[in-house]
């Protein structure tokens, strides 16, 4: 994994090794180049999964993020190679307002499904694209679910039941709450 | 206009209505989502001419439960709750790739015996997996006794992992930093850290050798068959390039030829120590598929007899923070399910829960090749290639 | 007037006992084989279930889909209960037990044995259903194409047999001693099973009812007591074809040995037994085998067994001349 | 010396193996594959998650179960009651008490996080497994039925080493 880590600085300035995972950062623009080149040249013709990380700091549903973070779309894909297992996750990542990026179809035949996926639950434009249509919401659904501004309906409908909370006793004191604790 | 009666055009005539063919309309067939051989409730919209297969438009979405929205909500122990129901067929292994990615970026050394644990029961699962999946293929090109043979064996198998686990589908079973501590049952032991039941290595080993024989018997029952070999054989051959491209993976890529194994590849779990053969299909035809998920059968029982042999004595749960934090960093783990490869793409925020959760899933990308391989295919063939790629809905929708 | 109604009863009862003993064969043959009990509430240990089968599709609403074409649709089913039922007729079950001896037995059999084809079309197409339409057009195709090796392979029996009754066919097996399957038959036999197997359109050629494929064929759109006539005469249709090669083959209700003047008693019997034994086995072969495939199976019937039945019928009409 | 062996085709040897079935399901000395349920009981393990039973004495309501259920499908009232005290000239104790514990099984996902977090053990796995209902309201199960699954909570097993 070093080995092929050390290749990969080579030709990426920006790549990172943590937790056992290559990461490396490219510009929207060099999108295509990129994958063509990991394909290509690396060898990395096993294409494992597209998807798209929404990140905002107004967040509906779990957690926001502990640091503030600018609001856009990263864009990660996997590759990977099956005879030596060298796998990379190469992400990029582009505006929210205009959301769009060059399909990869041309040179995964497999991304044809994770974009289209990815255009349902994110919303993200594909270029190029042959059928960008929705793969799983049904027809006439509006929305994006996976984004973090997304309600999720089944937690706004019902309240927590861990909220009721054991009443207190009417006589005790403040006093004798601390002595217990 | 030809006249027909003229003695001069007769000739001719009749040559030319042999050579011209019935011009006839497609037909659109719609399989599913309610149909005896779909696993689930996919629908192929199928344009049909005939009985030849033109155009296939798979349609998805009837099962999607929004796992990844769902797990933005929930904290990492219950995370491991929902992703058994992603392939429930075999819902253990689904959770080892996401305990190990928690584990790693938590930075947690799992100990030995646990780690042997979830082997066994990982190779269980691929072992009813795999019962399944040949039961079922060979319902699907028609015999109908073989299903009732597998579930039988795959009782066996299931009884095991309940007993150990506690659930047959949904074991629920890995904890971070090992396996589950308490596992249910009796007043007085219920906080003591419970280990393997009493009868477990006898009963495996008893099971492994029924599932071998097994084995055995579905080459005998199905693949020995005269009418079985000229369903499959050269039906739906997918090249190895073909199979890259699209990120189709497990059983269905090795038997188009490539040795990838994940277990072998990866380090997810102590496979290394045991001395096992990854069968390899050659011409990545139905019968290939089937043959190779047969064969693994056998293997996964060698792994499982061996790690039973070598079972290391020790804790069962590494020491973890009572309240699950997860440190800030993303990771990538992916595990050889017996679909294929399932990966788990963790994108902590250093919170009780991810950040985002991507789940890799092995027959979603398996089944995006259906309309390319069902080109031009005949209808009956259209099932048996559809049941050789053994995929759960669960599994594709999420 | 009544002789006739007389005779049709005796028909209908005896085939329909048939089924009825056929269809528990089957299904409980079948769930032994799938290592399971099978029925077991029904009387007896479950050995009565057809008669609560029977109850349960009278009782059930006759659905009739409004696209359909009705009066086509509503008498499909009986043109194969009938087809099944006559085919009977010509079936000795001793040498006067029998509903109409005809001299030419086995081509009325084989005749009739057609008429079920046009019911299966019209049942698939008359639905209104693509499944429908396509198990009735695979149905179709099978029949016509299995239609040719089943009269190819009598021929040589009626060769041998210098007769077209069954009657005669049988009284020739006795005197010759042997019945024709060990007498030079053989592959006349295995064709004729193979052929009937595939008119029944049990595994291996059930392609018109391909239930992973076509959920029911031909069949899907009925329910009630349409689908029972249906299912019925399946295993009418089983009985039935089982006891004409046992009576052409197998030496019909005789066996060798037995005293020929008490043929009036152990016929029926004997005639049972031998009709039993091949719907066992060919219970045993479709619970074991997989569906061949609409193109195979077509290949099946004109590249193989059509050829092979010509061969046989050229090498029994010389050796019945040359010696 | 060569041993001649005909090679016997695939569909009877498939023949042959439904036949040697059907003589094994019909022989005695077999073991049989089925239970015949609604008159025999299937033996489960005991460490089966069938039903959740609740130990309604060691309840002190704190409410950990339902916080940490993936599902919120566990409902908790209770106050607290002051006790008289043990020894005479002694401090009055404050003791909780259950008003209601339901557990919706309908909701239910079987995960057994709520036995696992439970500091006081009051929640037990049985392998109780008949409860289904005809009505689904009928699967929310209030404190007395949840007590009441107590008594079908098997012993503890032995364990493998």
């Amino acid at each position: 994994m070093e080995e092929f880590f050390n290749k990969i600085k080579e030709s990426f300035t920006d790549a990172t090794l943590e937790f056992e995972t290559i990461t490396i950062k490219v510009d929207s623009t060099e999108w295509i180049e990129t994958h063509q080149n990991l394909r290509d040249q690396f060898n990395l013709k096993f294409f494992s999964w597209l998807s798209a990380i929404d990140w905002d700091n107004e967040v509906s549903v779990g957690e926001a993020p502990k640091e503030s973070v600018s609001p856009s779309f990263e864009i990660i894909t996997c590759l990977s190679d099956l005879a030596n297992t060298n796998l990379i996750i190469v992400s990029t990542s582009i505006v929210k307002s205009d959301p769009k990026i060059k399909s990869l179809v041309e040179i995964y035949a497999g991304a044809n499904w994770h974009e289209r996926e990815a255009f349902e639950m994110f919303g993200i434009n594909f270029e190029n694209h042959p059928n960008l249509e929705k793969l799983y919401l049904p027809d006439g659904y509006e929305g994006n679910p996976m984004l973090k501004s997304f309600e999720l309906i089944s937690r706004e409908v019902k309240p927590w039941p861990g909220e009721v909370d054991v009443e207190g006793m009417p006589e005790e004191s403040e006093s004798d709450k601390s002595e217990d604790g | 206009m030809v006249n027909a009666l003229d003695p001069q055009n007769i000739n001719s005539f009749s040559e030319a209505s042999v050579s011209v063919e019935i011009e006839t309309e497609d037909m659109t067939l719609n399989i599913g989502p309610q149909h005896p051989s779909t696993h689930g409730v996919l629908r192929l919209v199928a344009k049909v001419d005939g009985e030849k297969v033109h155009d296939v438009k798979p349609v998805l979405g009837y099962m999607h439960r929004g796992y990844e929205k769902l797990a933005e909500v929930r904290t990492y122990p219950q995370i491991t709750t929902l992703v058994n129901r992603i392939d429930w067929v075999a819902g253990f292994s689904n959770e080892i790739p996401f305990i190990t990615g928690a584990e790693r970026l938590m930075e947690i050394e799992v100990p030995e015996r646990a780690k042997h644990i979830r082997l066994i029961l990982t190779e269980m699962a691929r072992i009813s997996s795999h019962f399944v999946f040949n039961g079922a293929y060979a319902l699907e090109v028609g015999a109908l006794t073989p299903i009732f043979y597998a579930m039988e064996d795959r009782e066996r198998v299931l009884d095991l992992i309940e007993s150990v686990t506690g659930g047959r589908f949904h074991p629920n079973f890995n904890r971070i930093g090992g396996v589950k501590p308490a596992a249910g049952a009796g007043p007085t032991t219920k906080k003591d850290i419970q280990d393997l039941p009493a009868g477990f290595y006898r009963d495996t080993k008893v099971a492994m050798q029924k599932v071998i024989e097994a084995a055995d018997q579905f080459q005998n029952l199905i693949g020995g068959n005269e009418v079985f070999k000229k369903r499959t054989k050269n039906v739906g051959v997918l090249t190895a390039e073909t199979a890259e491209a699209f990120g189709v993976s497990g059983p269905i890529l090795r038997a188009s030829g490539v040795k990838s194994d994940l277990r072998t590849q990866t380090d997810y779990l102590p496979y290394d120590q045991f001395e096992y053969d990854i069968p390899v299909g050659e011409n990545g035809d139905c019968y290939d598929r089937w043959d190779v998920r047969v064969k693994e059968m056998v293997e996964s029982a060698k792994i499982v007899l061996q790690a039973i042999d070598s079972m290391p004595s020790g804790p069962l749960q590494a020491k973890v923070p009572k309240v699950i934090k997860v440190p800030k960093g993303r990771t990538y783990v992916r595990a050889e399910n017996p679909k294929g490869e399932m990966g788990y793409y963790i994108v902590s925020d250093g919170g009780l829960g991810p950040y985002r959760l991507k789940v890799r899933t092995a027959s979603f990308s398996n089944i995006s090749i259906l309309p390319n391989m069902l080109e031009g295919a005949l209808l009956p063939d259209l099932i048996a290639i559809m049941g050789s790629l053994d995929f759960v809905l669960g599994d594709v929708d999420r | 007037m009544t002789e006739v109604l007389i005779k049709v009863g005796f028909l209908a009862a005896v085939a329909l006992n048939g089924a009825i003993i056929f269809t528990i064969m089957d299904v409980k043959g079948a769930s032994w084989m799938q290592r399971r009990p099978g029925p077991l509430h029904v009387g007896l240990r479950g050995f009565i279930f057809p008669l609560a089968e029977i109850l349960k599709f009278v009782q059930k609403e006759d659905i009739i889909p409004t696209e359909v074409d009705r009066p086509v649709f509503k008498w499909a089913p009986a043109y194969v209960m009938v087809s099944c039922v006559a085919l009977f007729a010509v079936v000795p079950m001793s040498p006067t037990l029998v509903v109409a001896d005809l001299e030419l037995g086995v081509f009325f059999a084989l005749a009739i044995s057609s008429l079920g084809t046009i019911g299966v079309l019209t049942a698939g197409w008359s639905s209104a259903n693509k499944y429908s339409l396509m198990g009735g057009l695979r149905a179709a195709g099978q029949l016509i194409a299995y239609e040719l090796p089943l009269i190819l392979a009598v021929v040589g029996v009626v060769i041998q047999a210098e007769t077209m009754s069954l009657v005669g066919i049988v009284e020739k097996q006795i005197e010759w001693g042997v019945p024709f399957v060990v007498g030079g038959q053989i592959i006349g036999f295995l064709i004729f099973m193979v052929a009937a197997t595939a008119e029944m359109m049990r595994v291996p050629f059930d392609m018109p009812i391909g239930e992973s494929e076509l959920t029911m064929g031909f069949m899907t759109e009925y329910s009630g007591i349409r689908f029972l006539i249906f299912y019925i005469s399946e295993y009418m249709n089983m009985f039935i074809l089982c006891a004409i090669a046992s009576t052409l083959f197998l030496g019909g209700y005789h066996v060798p040995l037995l005293p020929t003047e008490w043929v009036n008693f152990y016929g029926p019997v004997v005639l049972l037994t031998k009709t039993a034994i091949l719907g066992f086995i060919l219970v045993a072969i479709r619970w074991s085998q997989p569906r061949f495939r609409e193109d195979q199976l077509q290949n099946l019937a004109w590249k193989i067994l059509i050829p092979a039945s010509l061969v046989n019928i050229l090498v029994t009409a010389v050796m019945k001349v040359g010696f | 010396m060569k041993t001649f062996k005909p090679k016997v085709p695939g569909f009877l040897i498939g023949i042959k193996i439904v036949i040697v079935n059907m003589l094994k399901t019909l022989s005695p000395f077999h073991s049989k594959p089925n239970v015949n349920y609604p008159f025999e009981k299937e033996k489960v393990a005991p460490r089966a998650r069938g039903v959740i039973a609740l130990d309604q004495e060691a309840c002190t309501s704190c409410m950990l179960c339902a916080r940490q259920c993936p599902d919120w499908c566990i409902y908790i009232e209770g106050h607290k009651e002051l006790q008289p005290p043990s020894k005479p000239g002694g401090r009055q104790r404050s003791r909780a008490v259950l008003d209601r514990f339901d557990i919706d099984y309908a909701l239910c996902m079987y995960c057994g996080i709520c036995v696992e977090v439970c500091p006081f053990d009051a929640l037990f796995w049985s392998p109780e497994y008949e409860y289904s209902e005809f009505n689904m309201g009928d699967m929310l199960h209030d404190k007395e039925r949840l007590d009441g699954w107590l008594k079908t909570v098997p012993e503890a097993e032995g364990l493998e080493s």
